[in-house]
This record gives structure tokens, C-alpha cells and sequence, in this order.
């Protein structure tokens, strides 16, 4: 292996506005971060294999080499715990989970070490890793290998939370979590890949801060991931009834941006929350019971809240469909928000 | 004949090359079907590993259990699963052996053994040592085998399994499916061995690397891991030296491996192996092994066929899949 | 090792009314399932050891011999899936995690397996594993050693969580749990072990039912684990104030007795949450979401929230007494909310 | 003078004894405070294995690193951490090393290369991994240490960090501090062999047993395996055979122990052994060696009585410990 000094100079990230797929935005941002500082680092199962899994590394070997685009073993927790100690020793490790089913098999690392690692030593050191992670379903991929299960770790003082529902915010937020010197969770959508959007190149997302992707005035609808385009085709269908919905891609988890969904479920007066996970310990429940902790009116009937059953993924292609929030349950969710009493 | 049951009985090896020739057949179906959209999501073929499914579960008996993994198709015929209900699962069928729910990765078929398919890495191990225990525990003497790959022994609870196997000597055989890759990445990339048999070392058991090619060959070890497990010796690992004729899942292309690999393999197909030596000895000739593959796919193509026409379920009823209470 | 035909016979387990502390109220209900079950082991780190490290093993090895309460490795991951493999060929083990924090060890064998097994078979098999866990903080056992957790796992269907709030909780939850089918993940409070409480020996708690263990009219007050008892405490304070607080132990966060909670936030108008956890994504989150979906009208200033900061939890003395919500917060935030405009 | 640094100079090994002694004083102390209650929560004392500790550190360079576990008083200490900061930290007081949000099982100090302490069984050796690969990356020659326990080489952790080590050769030394049992279970209980430093065969990497007790065989084969990785040719493991002299941690009075067994390994306890020597080969008298353990105690005392002067922090001081943007 040879060493970080024989890399390559940062590279020119203009703010160049371009057209990419949601999978090319990731890499662009991989690439600009590898570019940029060369003690950032992929590695992953498979990273520098064809592309990676998902083919968002494509290239990226080619042109940093095989020890900053780092093929490991299968061993989640194993190889995480590697990057933290990369992270406390000069590097910026970010990690590729194939899925983000695997979590879990890291728990430990994802848990106990990253999150506290700084805060136990009393805030010796700091600790830069960005894991991303592939998750949601649509792919039938079946009951081990859909979860999006973003919540879980919100509940962790220590680790950001970043959910990217397009393009433009994958590639700007995953820059702010690589440049990040805290621990960044980061989630990408695995049916988002194709679609295409517009990225600012260079541009870094603020943090903790949830975009409005769509103004309206009678119902507000809060999402991530996949759930935003779905929640901006349900603002469609229903501004054709004369419904106006606002749609909020939080981005964040933690921090959460309650000030930007309190100011609009106080102009609108309505909540749908859409989200691909169950209800219970999910950022739904949160954002629904900060809001009612800080004494925002709003309508809360069940109809306007559109959640999963409490039910595993199926693989079964019906299944999966049925059991996602589609744009139709979504709308009809809002709809329902609008005509309660 | 040393594979036969004794003088007039069918020689086993004769149903040995049927099944894998099932297996084969089947899982070109399954890439025929994927075509058409009748499948979806991914699927792991084992084209080229049926020696190892065929001959070790040949071994088994009747109340011994089984673990695998995702690409677990052959283990599933082998073990007797019908592959009407096999291809309805993967069709998303309610009558699929999963009702549907699972699909390719999580072939489960209690009444057969087949007690558990893992779409996680590594978590198939554990489970069979905690059958093997729960067996010896109620006083039976049936035995679990665990099927994974070779980029599972990185894994930690690769390491975990075979320890607790160990230490109690659970009647269990880890079978190691070494085709030489996880996923895109070749075993020497993430394994400082070629000979994977060897991370028994530290765990006082047997390991043993067979051709896994041969399926009279993994049978006869695979037998005698069972004789050991079954007489209260403890577990063994067995690392079958096999190879997968097509990519890791149905979006791999496979173009990592290098030139000339795939037709070495190729050359040491299980079914022309067996086949082969059953026509030299004169057991099936070549026209009785011809006429076996076309039988064997018309029951395939009729298998699908009525799987297909088979509803889907409805989300309520998967409802009672979640809680037995 | 023998075989479970050898076995005792199941014990006589009468309907005696006993005062029992926390730990020994765990060490019964042990007891009783393993007597009247020879399908019902005890495995895990240390258990057979010296009465398991808390102590609440004590006795068993020496009546159950040490294949029923059996000693394991530390690698929970692994063992956790050893019983998984025990459970579904005829065996009903408890598994010991000696503290909460160390489930994401596990992480796997709780997210993925234990929750989704039965499911993924359609419905084939059943997964009577129970899952013990020693929860909390109190102890200054530091960062990695008090958490309780409890909500992160409610997330999962398929995977039954039971919180004890008390001795007879512990002792009835337990049963109810070992006897399960399903698996259940049963969580101790490790502050809470040398409390004594009334014990029905042979009671099967109801599943998904939570207990009102103080009536009152002014404010409702929902607990878990070590809270219970401290919101009792702030109910004595109140009360001298004339604040009547109704406490609810809730006992279960899967499946999550909403009914229980409505009725008493519908009769009292206020709520407050008492939880030794971070408030994102957490199960007071969900309670409070809940009755909002449900159009309940109920104060909720952010006062009558009392949670603790989202910080981890720190060894020093007074810190960690400082983070849990004390009688005395838990009363100010049932103050708050009654006098609430 | 084989241990000594050229004619003239103090003979090394007297520093080596003067720091087994502070350890094992200041871990006396500890049990003293933890009587008085300005100590809480639990602690793990090493008493008995100093050796380990001084001899392994004594052979690192300032710029090489270690990551260890709850266990780690002696580690810090042989690094150098100062021992107000360390008993300041126990008393959950703002001027311990971790501001006191650590606590005993978290004594870190990266101006002294203490990379991190781990609660956690087996979460400290990929981060030295970690740390050994971030070295080489960055072209610096240093290396990383990493101790654990004999009981913590059974979780999957262990191996897939073994694993990694080796296919990368990363420059770091993984230390088994075998004192025989895991908490209150004797190693035979869950492990398959008594000689740890076989579970190195499968990772083709050195395993070496070593006895934990002599600090000078210590230093000497943790120095080679430090050249070893520092020259490029990869980890090693090495086991330490040790033994503590107390229970597992505060609540454990280590009933578990045959009977005999505690005196055997008394009878080998470093500080005498190292003492005997010197005493023997007139470098260090054994006037001289009573004069060392008051001076010692009287530092200890003096620096446990500063340190229980200092203020507890605040929770609001500890926000910024949380995240560092
Ligand atoms: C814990 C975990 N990590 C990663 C994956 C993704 N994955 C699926 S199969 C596979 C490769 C497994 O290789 P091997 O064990 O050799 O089995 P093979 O697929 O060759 O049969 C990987 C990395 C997974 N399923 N689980
Ligand atoms: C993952 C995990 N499981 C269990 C524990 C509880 N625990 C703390 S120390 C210990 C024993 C470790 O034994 P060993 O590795 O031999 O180290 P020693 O304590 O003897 O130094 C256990 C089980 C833990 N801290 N982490
Ligand atoms: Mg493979
Ligand atoms: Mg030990």
C-alpha cells in the first residue's frame, strides 16, 4: 500500500449546477470529498468491486487507488470499528453498508462506539466517520433487506442522522457529513438511484436544516427518502382537488428542524406524516409529539398519518406495494386531515 | 457399486444425478422466469454447487435439520422440497413453502428439516448449533448441518458458532460452500488462506477440504462428519472446494473473474462428472441420462407452470405470520 | 450433559401471596418456569456462576443442573442465535444479556432474526425465546453500561417488549414472557433489585396490558422500569398539594396499551412521561403521537414532558443523578401541566 | 545489564519496578476510596498483572498508540497518565482525564497515545486496527497495541479483527491478558483449549505464549512483534499468562477459585519477581526497594488527596463533549 501524500491535489469543485441521477450525485460527492481532502477514505464490502453493489462508486478506484477505496472483509462491526480508529487518528473514513438491514450487525459499533466515543473521553477527540447505508424497499428484496429503519438511531445523543430524498440533497448532504467531524449516519434510498434532479456541485448542505420542496397552504406533509417524491406526486393529485400541500424533506433526523415543520403545520393547521417504517419509536411519532408537547393546534385525525402496517416487508411484489405509503394514501391521508372536523 | 444400497436396488447415485440435475434445470427456469418478470427482486443461483447440496444432504437423515443461506435453491430440492411450492414462493404465491412472504433468500420448509434460510451473513450458524444442542438436550440423536459460503468465515459469528460448538460438542457439521467469492471480491482479497478447513484449528474439530464436485465424494465425508456428530465427538467443518457458473445475484455479470476460470469449472461440472462415471459403469447410459434430463424438465416446466397460476396472498393474511399468540 | 427427560417434575406452583424484592421476584418466576416446564432453559454469560452476576439465578444450577442454566461464551450475537435454533426445534430458552447495552451486540439476532423468523416462513414455526435484559442507569456503571433501551426495540414487529416496573410486575411479565410464543424481550431494571413488593407466585400477566397502580383525577403520569416507582413518589408530593396524579406502569411497549393510557388522559386532560431515556424516538414520543392521531385533548406543554437531555449518560455521581428524571421533576412537570392555561 | 540502556545509565528495570509498584498502590487506593464511597459504580482491578502492562509499554515509542478495555488502570498508568488526573476521573471530578464522564472503565488520554478504553468485550481491537492502518496510510511508522482479555476472545469481534489485521499486515499487536477466567467462568468453560495464542494459526500470523509475570520477557517479545510490524511484516498475538489478584470487579469476591490457586500465582507475583532480581544482582537493594514503595505510597496518597479537592463538572460542561461541530 502506498500512503496518503502520494495522492492526488484537492480537485476544482466549481459550483457548476448539473443534471444527475441520484446514484451519480453520491458519486459526485464521493468524488469531490476523495478529491478535496486526501485523508477521506471508502471502504466497504465490494466499494472497489465493478462500481460497488449499487454502482455508486464507479471510477472511484481508477482514480484513488485501492488502499482509499478499500474492499473489506464481510464483518460490519469489525470493519466500523476500524474507521473509528482511523477517524481518532487522522483520517475520514466513510463507510459503505450494502444495506441497511446490516445495521445491526454492527449495533455495537453503531451504538456504543460511535456515538459515545467522543463524549466518554470528554471531548478529547472527535470522531469524522460517515456511514452510508442503503436502505428502503420496492426492490422485493424481502424481509432482511428493506428496512429503511432510519429511526432507530435518532434516538442516539452523538450521531447525526442524514436522509437524502433526492439527488440535489444526497450530493449536498453527503458532503456536509463527510466534512462533518461527528459521526454522520447517512441513508440513501436504493429506489431512488435513477432518478435524476439537479446538484449544485460544491454545495454543502446545512446542518440539521429540513427543506420545504413545495409550498402550499392547507396541509402539510413531512417525509424522507422515497416518501418525498411520493408525497410531491400526492401535493399533485390533490392540488387538482384544490388541495394546496406543503411537502417537508426533513434530511435530518438528528438534529431535527422542528422550527421549519412547526411554522408550517401552524399556517396549514394540518399533518400527514409519511413515512416507510412503522409508526411506533418512529421521527413521525417525534415530530407529532413535540408538536403537541409545544402546544401547535393542528389536526391529528388517525386518517392523517399515513403509516405502515406494523408489519415485516414482504417479498411477495403485491405485498411490498401494498404495505408502502403510496401517493394515493398519502393524498387520501391528507385529504382526510383537511375534511376533519 | 460403493455408493448402491446392495445387490438389486437402484444405485442411489442414480437419484443423486436426477436431483442435480433438477437443481440445474430448475434454476435455469428461475432465470427464464426472472426474464419474463414472473420473479423479481434478486436471486443467488447455485448452478455448479448442486455436488455439495445433493451429496451432503444425501447423508442426512430424515430428523437431522438443516440451516442455509440465501443462495440456498439446491439445498432446498435436495432436501426433498417440491419445486412447485419452491417456484410459487418465488413467484410471490400464497401457495409458495413461505406462503409467499419470504421469496428466493428464505426457503423454509419445517416438515422437511429445512428449518431456516438467512439473507444475513453468518446468521445460519448459530441456529444450527442451537438445534444440534436442543436435539442431544431432549435426548435425540439427530444432528444439524449449517450450509454458508466462504466470505461467511469473516464474519464473527463464523467464530462464535465454532466455538459453542466446540466447547459442547454439539453434534453439528459447518459446511463451508467455497466457490471462491463473496459477493465480487475473490477469497484471497479478505482471507489470508486458500484452504478455508483450516480455521478449524483453534477449535479442536476436524477440517477437512473436499471436492465439492464430487458429489460421492462429499457424500462419504459428509457421512462420516454425521457418524462422528452423531456419536457425541463433536462438530466438523468441511470446506467443499466448488465454484458458481454464473454472478453472485441476478444483476452481477460477472466480469471480475479472470479469463479462462469459468470454462476450468466448467470442466468439473458435478453432473458431468457423476454422469459420466455412471455411463462408464454402465449404471445409466447416455440415452437413459438424455431421457432423464427431458423428463425432468417437463416436471419443471409443469411445476412453474401450475405455481403460476396460483394466487397471491393478501396483506391480512400475513397478518398472523407476524405473532403465534 | 443429560437430557431433559431427567428432569424434575413441574412444581407445585400455588396461588401464595408473597413479599419478595425485585431480584427475587425474577429469581421465581425462574424457578416456576423451569419446574413446570422441562423445555425451559436458562443460558447466557456467567449465569450459573455464583447466582448470575445480579444475583437472581440464585439456586438454579444446583436444582436444574448446568445444561438448564448453562454458561456461555461472550459473543451474544452468536448465542442469541443458538437459542433462536433451540426454540424452533422444541425448547423454550431465556436468554441472559447482562446489561441492555450490550444488545446491539446482538444486534442482528434481535433486529433480523428473533423478530422475523416466524414471519419469513409464513408463519411455519413459532419463537418462544425470552430475552432478559438488565437495564438502567443509577448504578455508575458509566456510558456503556446504562442504558435501558427500551424503546429502540418496540420498533419491531414480530418481537413482544415487556419493561418491569416492579416485583410483581418482574414476576408476572416474566412468566407471561417464558411462556410465550412468540419472542419477548424482557427488560430489568438494575436499580430496582433490592425493592420489595407483593408477588403472586404462579400469576401470568395479561400481554399488551398495562396497570394503573395510582388512581387520580388531575394528571396522568405514564411510567416504565426505575420511573414507576419515582413517579408514585411525585404522586405523594403532588398530592400534598392537592394534585390527585393517576400512574399508569405500562408494562408493555409491544404491544403498547393505548385504551389504557386514553381513558385515563381523556378522565385527567394532562400527561406526563416519565422515561429514563432520551425523548426521540422513544416510546413517550409515541404515546403522546398516538393520542394526538387520536384527537384526545390533553395538555401538553412542554413541560409535562419531563425527559432527559439528550446527552448520554455520564459516569460522575452527580451527573448521572442529574440526567434521570428525579420525583421532583416528574411532580414540577405534572405541576406544569395542571396549572397550564 | 540486558535490559539497561548502556553503561552509566539507570538500569530501565528499576523504572519498570517503580511503575508495577505505583500501579499496584494506586489500585489499592482505589479499593480504599471505593470504601469511603468517593469512588462509585464498579471497578476492575488488575492487580497481579502490572507486568503485562509495564513491560508491553515499556516497549512502545512515544508516537505508537493502544486501545484497551474497563481493565486498563495499569495501561494508563505505564503510559504515563498522570495519577491525580486518573484518580480525579474515578471520583467523577472535572479535572480526570475524561472530565470525569469516563470513570474507570474509560481512561483515555490521547496526548499519551491512550487511544480509548472499552466497556464494551472486544470493541477495542478494530479500532486499533484502525488506528495501525490510519499509521501506515499516512506513512508514519508507528504502530498499535491492543490488550483484552482471555474471555474476549470468544466474541466475533476478536476474530474478524485478527482477520483484517492480517490480510492488510497492519502494524498492530493484539495482547491477550489471559488471567484465566472471564468474570466469574474459567476459561476451560468456554474455550476449547487452554493456549490462547493458537487462535493466531488460522490468520497466518505469529502466536506466541508468554509469561505475563516476568515484566522483562514481556518487554522483550512485545519489542519484537513491535519491530516485526514496524518494519512492515505484519500483526502478531501474543498471550499473556497472568492472573488477577481480586475478584472480577468491586462485587465479586471470587469464590469460583480452587482452593491453592490465589497463593500459586502470588507466589509469582511481578513486583517480586522483578524485585528478587534486582535485590540479587545488587542494582536495586532491597533497602532501597522498602524506600521506593513509601515514596510511592506517599505520591499516591498525596495525589489521591488533590484530586478529591476538585469540583464535579456540570452537565451543561459536558454538552460540548457530545458533538464536536
Ligand atoms: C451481514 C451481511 N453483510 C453483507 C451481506 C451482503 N452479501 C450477501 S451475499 C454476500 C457474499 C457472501 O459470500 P459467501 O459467503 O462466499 O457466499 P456466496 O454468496 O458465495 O454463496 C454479501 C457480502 C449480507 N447479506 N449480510
Ligand atoms: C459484549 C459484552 N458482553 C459482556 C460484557 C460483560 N463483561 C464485562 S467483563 C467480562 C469478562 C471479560 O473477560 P476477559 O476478556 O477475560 O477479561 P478480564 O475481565 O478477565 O480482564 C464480561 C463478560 C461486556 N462488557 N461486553
Ligand atoms: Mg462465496
Ligand atoms: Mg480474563
Amino acid at each position: 500500500m502506498s500512503t496518503l501524500t502520494e495522492t492526488a491535489p484537492a480537485a476544482e469543485v466549481a459550483g457548476t449546477e448539473v443534471e444527475l441521477t441520484y446514484r451519480d450525485a453520491i458519486n459526485a460527492a464521493l468524488d469531490d470529498a476523495l478529491a478535496e481532502d486526501a485523508t477521506v477514505l471508502l471502504m466497504g464490502e465490494d466499494v472497489s468491486s465493478d462500481g460497488g453493489v449499487f454502482k455508486t462508486n464507479a471510477g472511484l478506484v481508477e482514480k484513488y487507488g485501492r488502499e482509499r477505496i478499500l474492499n473489506t472483509p464481510i464483518c460490519e462491526n469489525g470493519f466500523i470499528g476500524v474507521a473509528l480508529g482511523m477517524s481518532v487518528t487522522g483520517l475520514r473514513p466513510i463507510v459503505e453498508i450494502m444495506f441497511s438491514d446490516f445495521l445491526p450487525t454492527a449495533g455495537d459499533a453503531i451504538v456504543n462506539e460511535l456515538p459515545k466515543f467522543r463524549f466518554m473521553s470528554g471531548g478529547q477527540t472527535s470522531v469524522p466517520v460517515t456511514v452510508r447505508s442503503i436502505a428502503g424497499a420496492t426492490g422485493r428484496f424481502g424481509t432482511q433487506h428493506s428496512a429503511t429503519g432510519e429511526s432507530w438511531y435518532m434516538a442516539l445523543p452523538g450521531l447525526r442522522v442524514a436522509v437524502a430524498g433526492s439527488p440535489g440533497a444526497a450530493y449536498s448532504l453527503l458532503r456536509t457529513a463527510i466534512r462533518s467531524n461527528d459521526p454522520v449516519l447517512f441513508f440513501e434510498h436504493k429506489g431512488l438511484y435513477g432518478r435524476k434532479g439537479v446538484v449544485r456541485r460544491g454545495e454543502l448542505a446545512e446542518l440539521g436544516k429540513a427543506q420545504v420542496v413545495r409550498e402550499g397552504a392547507d396541509v402539510t406533509i413531512v417525509a424522507t427518502l422515497l416518501m418525498v417524491e411520493r408525497s410531491l406526486a400526492a401535493a399533485k393529485a390533490l392540488a387538482d382537488d384544490g388541495i394546496e400541500a406543503e411537502v417537508i424533506d426533513l434530511r435530518w433526523l438528528n438534529p431535527l428542524d422542528m422550527p421549519t415543520v412547526k411554522a408550517s403545520v401552524q399556517k396549514t393547521g394540518r399533518l400527514v406524516v409519511a413515512e416507510e417504517q412503522p409508526h411506533p419509536a418512529g421521527w413521525g411519532a417525534t415530530v407529532i409529539s413535540r408538536l403537541a408537547m409545544d402546544n401547535v393546534s393542528f389536526r391529528a385525525a388517525p386518517a392523517a398519518v399515513s403509516l405502515p402496517d406494523h408489519l415485516p416487508i414482504s417479498y411477495s411484489p403485491p405485498l411490498e406495494d401494498a404495505i408502502l405509503p403510496s401517493p394515493e394514501r398519502i393524498a387520501d391521508a391528507a385529504r382526510g386531515a383537511v375534511s376533519a372536523r | 457399486m460403493k455408493d448402491g444400497q446392495g445387490e438389486g436396488a437402484t444405485d442411489r447415485r442414480v437419484g443423486w444425478l436426477r436431483k442435480m440435475i433438477e437443481i440445474r434445470l430448475f434454476e435455469e427456469k428461475v432465470q427464464e422466469l426472472f426474464m419474463k418478470g414472473l420473479i423479481q427482486g434478486t436471486t443467488h443461483l447455485a448452478q455448479g454447487q448442486e455436488g455439495v447440496s445433493v451429496g451432503a444432504i444425501a447423508a442426512m437423515r430424515e430428523d437431522d435439520v438443516l440451516t442455509m443461506t440465501y443462495r440456498g435453491h439446491g439445498q432446498a430440492l435436495a432436501r426433498g422440497m417440491d419445486s412447485e411450492a419452491a417456484f410459487a414462493e418465488l413467484m410471490g404465491r400464497a401457495s409458495g413453502c413461505c406462503g409467499g412472504v419470504g421469496g428466493s433468500m428464505h426457503f423454509t420448509d419445517f416438515s422437511k428439516g429445512l428449518i431456516g434460510a438467512f439473507a444475513i451473513v453468518g446468521a445460519g450458524l448459530p441456529v444450527a448449533v442451537g438445534a444440534a444442542m436442543s436435539a442431544r438436550m431432549q435426548g435425540k440423536d439427530s444432528v444439524a448441518l449449517t450450509f454458508f459460503g466462504d466470505g461467511s468465515t469473516n464474519i464473527g459469528t463464523f467464530h462464535e458458532s465454532l466455538n459453542m460448538a466446540s466447547i459442547w460438542k454439539a453434534p453439528v457439521i459447518f459446511i463451508i460452500e467455497n466457490n471462491l467469492y463473496g459477493e465480487y471480491t475473490p477469497l484471497r482479497e479478505t482471507t489470508p488462506h486458500e484452504d478455508l478447513a483450516i480455521r478449524a484449528q483453534p477449535f479442536q474439530m476436524p477440517g477437512i477440504v473436499v471436492d465439492g464436485q464430487d458429489v460421492g465424494v462429499v457424500h462419504d465425508t459428509v457421512a462420516e462428519a454425521i457418524e462422528r456428530a452423531r456419536r457425541g465427538d463433536g462438530p466438523s467443518l468441511l470446506e467443499m472446494k466448488t465454484y458458481r457458473f454464473r454472478g453472485h445475484s441476478r444483476s452481477d455479470p460477472a466480469k471480475y473473474r479472470p479469463e479462462g476460470e469459468l470454462d476450468r469449472w466448467k470442466a468439473r461440472d458435478p453432473i458431468t462428472i457423476l454422469g459420466a462415471r455412471l455411463a462408464e459403469e454402465s449404471v445409466l447410459s447416455e440415452d437413459d441420462q438424455k431421457a432423464a434430463w427431458d423428463d425432468i424438465q417437463s416436471q419443471i416446466d409443469a411445476a412453474a407452470d401450475r405455481a403460476a397460476e396460483a394466487p397471491f396472498p393478501t396483506l391480512e393474511e400475513t397478518h398472523r405470520y407476524v405473532y403465534a399468540d
